[in-house]
């Protein structure tokens, strides 16, 4: 650890950035973690971030001093653990660039609120003959729910293809999106590939044929200082636990016109505003969309998440990552055998960074990797349309996140250096 | 992690990997079979000659990691040359002991009993599983004289 | 505190039972607060219940030891969290009777768990003219979901009344479920009544007419020891905030042949077996049904609470909630102008005792004991259809649980006895 | 609880809500309307005679809880012999106050600044809306020529 710090500090690269990494890393009790010997090296931040202290004590505090179910109570506790939640939502508002805090639903996860668009707004506008655009570099969970409904509705499911580079081709967009275009779900920056869309330009498209948009901020939101009124997009998804939060809680960003005219999703209490045995009318937003006791602690602890983030300074962080992201593609590249995915420049990407190595399988890169205390994936990363498309059966992913620092990086190529021995390569 | 590298990468599981048994190509197959592994996407294809009851010779082609490719080889290395009876046999041995069942390798199987290092890494059973579950289910269609090529999954 | 705890040790109805009550309330951080100058008595617990410190040092650990995203990792962590994950499941599995943990789906309450089933099976199964059995005592979660699917299958609602006593009214039964009841969805105990309902007796007679049987346990399990398989129902939901566990995570219990059966809900990583652009086949139970990152952190603490409750004892818990019942309802009933709904008898009811006062709003009551310190709810506790049948427009309700004492009743029964005099009635 | 008991429950209020004003039924009304607040339950009648462009006569009758009730009785205690114009425009101050809004209560409102007590208890704040937003709505109607009764919710 020691060492490694002191690494950090004679990097040029990062170390003229305003940001302290030393004390960063010393708000994230499990890095100090030794496993098998190791010091744990956590590059699989794509899949899920680890948590500062701040949001782990918020979560404590919560149970310690708030605890109620919210909405409905007349007595301290549920009037306090009303205002936290409901501050949180205010909160999310504000970071994705100043939206209505009625504009912003509470749900399980991205995967959750990607599904509650298509079982709500698409159920009720996708018609036979359709067309539902979406890329070939989706994660499944803004990819099947497409299928399913495409398949259910008989509507055309169409994509934008990928170039060599693991940008979204767009020499044929006029053919691929047009009038005929109902909905375009797109991911903002891809989980396999790092590449970050144009979001907003092909929104601009999408928009000016009519289309809805829904952009899958999964990877984007914690990497990116996004507003999604500049992007344009009538849907936007994202998951805390990606982010610094708790897991057990994610964000629907929708147009109010659009989420009034929708049907509800989950059904219950507090989604409701009249109930008889033959009829029912729904709560206003946002809660027509939140029946149901909600994840109240962790959305209240993910109010921490996002000062914690806005305290470090969303642009610090990215340029953190883009030093970062650079060192390790520079390092990485060096290695014999491996073969890196997605755009090598790193304006044009984050730090998800996919390999695969001649004659390795990604697997036994990870087990491998493991051993030295490396945390990384190895897979298809929920996204097998793309791995056919790139010809893969599964890669490794290295994805990096603020406390990652070029120790990190430098351990992973070590390891990675020494594995092809270990093989007898 | 759960055991040590070299428990699961024992030396026999790298040599099988580093060459496979079983790899020529085998033309008069009397069935040929795939096996699958989506979560991983590990792909294999076996196919198996039979004379007189007797597994005569096998082929299989792993694009996996090593674990499945070593598992495969092994198979394609114990089998060849057992009866039909005593090939299920010990496809079923295996696949048992991979699965935690309370089951006793044979000693005459060889190099099988390296594959006991897997079983500390339980995301990795499954691609131990691949080849012998391929086998299994292979064979009984075989016999069941359905001579279509299926696929086995694992997961 | 210590004159409270002091009365508990004179009481000889508790006073003579194998639990500590004590070292209980010591397990609970929050039943210290002090607000506005009153010791906290909390009274709310059928809305949500408070976590003792096991709970809150599990999710403490988990995020500061583990923290990983789970079933797909070839990594320490994720291997770890997969595993604590997992067992949860088991212990879940265990604690409703021993069923198979495949048939334990993780969701975020009771509400998304009802739901579940209303997306899935009864949109599969439900058709013109099919019959669903509610009762009249339903909470919405249990309700909404089926006056909707009955609307848009043209099914037909039917109901079982309840009695003056609050009971189920079974004198027609014979004429509600028959053999075209395709659906009876009942809860087990009434969020309003504390009403235990007959539900093993009830799903024989819908399996005798080939019906399917899902139980709303919300309120049942965290007070009841509960075997599914004894009660013969098809589904079985609750949620884990309201037995000592965290929020964001509930139980779908379901008959494997039905789950198997059924299209998945959301949709995206993990629920799937193989996804090209154009087919999709789903993964095997339970992770059919839990598309996306789950409420991992959660989960594994929800652990905590099963072993706590397990430790206490069911049976003690019950019996401790019977005496305490009996105890408040006496000297509730001794209140001059407070009526109580409900059965009489603690044997055939939970400790949810709803009450109101001939002159005063429900509102009026809860907002004047809030300050003295004491947390009750008051409304139509998402009950709304009850509320008419009951004639009332709102309730008040104190609901009891493990760590409520005999000085909490009195502190309520001596502050509704100034209350009165304060609004000058 | 964010204020004191007392804030809310003020002696005003706590008077008008034992001796409610506007009790007595209003049979030759020009308009009549309700009021609902689901998530409370609580429902209330509202009855207004008008002439010569002033609210000549109140019915108000609230099954509600003291906060509601009160806030009624006040209305019709206020509102009654004020011009048409006039009691839009204080009907419009005393919601435009609950909400939070920074609009003054002018000197000759009598009790209504009572109410001010119940912006403490956010949840109560519906409550004391009700009879207000029955009434605009209420009045709109009836100046738009629509006779019908409609039924005014707040959430
Ligand atoms: C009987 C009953 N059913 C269902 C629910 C809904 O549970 P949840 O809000 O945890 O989804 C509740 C609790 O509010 C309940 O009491
Ligand atoms: C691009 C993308 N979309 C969607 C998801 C799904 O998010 P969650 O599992 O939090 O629902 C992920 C993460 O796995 C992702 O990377």
């Amino acid at each position: 650890m020691e060492q490694k710090i002191k690494n950090m500090q004679h990097s040029p690269s990062v170390g003229l950035l305003p940001i302290d990494l030393e004390r960063i890393r010393a708000d994230f009790p499990i890095l100090d973690q030794i496993i098998d010997g190791n010091q744990l090296v956590y590059l699989d931040n794509a899949a899920t971030t680890q948590k500062p202290r701040v949001v782990i004590n918020a979560i404590i505090e919560y149970y310690r001093k708030y605890n109620a179910n919210i909405h409905r109570g007349l007595h301290y506790l549920a009037e306090k653990s009303t205002e936290m939640y409901e501050h949180t939502r205010i909160h999310v508002a504000d970071f994705i660039g100043g939206v209505d805090p009625k504009e912003v639903i509470f749900t399980r996860g991205t995967t959750e609120a990607i599904n509650l668009v298509a079982y709500t707004w698409g159920e009720e506008n996708i018609k036979e003959g359709d067309e539902i655009v979406i890329t070939e570099m989706e994660h499944h969970a803004n990819l099947v729910p497409w299928i399913q409904l495409a398949k259910k509705k008989k509507a055309i499911l169409k994509r934008i293809p990928i170039t060599f580079c693991g940008h979204l081709d767009q020499s044929n967009i006029n053919e691929i999106i047009t009038s005929k275009t109902k909905l375009l779900a797109l991911t903002h920056m891809s989980n396999v590939l790092g590449t970050i869309n144009p979001v907003a330009e092909l929104t601009a498209l999408a928009k000016k044929h009519g289309a809805v948009v829904l952009a899958d901020g999964a990877q984007a939101v914690p990497h990116l200082k996004v507003d999604v009124k500049s992007l344009g997009v009538d849907f936007y998804a994202f998951s805390s636990h990606k982010m610094l939060g708790p897991t057990g809680v994610g964000i629907l960003y929708g147009k109010k016109e659009l989420l009034e005219a929708m049907p509800p999703f989950n059904m219950g209490g507090e989604m409701i505003r009249e109930v008889s045995f033959d009829h029912v009318t729904w709560a206003e937003l946002p809660n027509k969309f939140e029946g149901g006791t909600p994840n109240i602690a962790d959305v209240v602890a993910f109010d921490a998440a996002l000062h914690y983030l806005e305290e470090i300074g969303m642009d610090n962080l990215r340029q953190h990552e883009m030093d970062l992201t650079k060192y390790a593609i520079e390092h990485l590249s060096a290695i014999p055998g491996l073969e890196i995915q997605g755009p090598r420049e790193v304006e044009q990407r984050g730090g998800v960074i996919s390999f695969t190595d001649n004659d390795l399988h990604p697997h036994d890169i990870s087990t491998f990797l493991d051993s030295k205390g490396i945390a990384i994936r190895a897979g298809h990363h929920c996204a097998q349309p793309l791995m056919s498309i790139l010809g893969k059966i599964a890669t490794a992913r290295a994805s990096l996140y603020i406390y990652n620092n070029e120790a990190d990086i430098d351990a992973l190529v070590k390891a990675l250096k020494g594995m092809r021995r270990y093989f007898g390569l | 992690m759960s055991g040590s590298l070299d428990e699961m990468y024992r030396d026999i599981i790298l040599d099988h990997y580093r060459s496979p048994r079983g790899h020529e190509p085998l033309p008069m197959a009397d069935f040929s079979t795939g096996g699958h592994n989506p979560s991983c996407g590990d792909e294999l294809k076996l196919a198996v000659k039979i004379e007189d009851d007797m597994v005569k010779d096998i082929y299989i082609d792993c694009k996996g990691c090593a674990i499945s490719t070593a598992s495969g080889s092994m198979l394609a290395e114990v089998l060849k040359g057992k009866s039909i009876a005593e090939a299920k046999k010990i496809a079923a041995i295996v696949r048992g002991m991979l699965k935690g069942e309370d089951v006793e390798i044979p000693e005459d199987l060889g190099d099988i009993d390296a594959l006991e290092g897997v079983k500390k890494f339980p995301v990795r059973i499954k691609c131990a599983l691949l080849a012998w579950v391929t086998f299994m289910e292979g064979m009984e269609n075989y016999e069941n004289g359905s001579g279509e090529a299926t696929t086995t999954s694992v997961e």
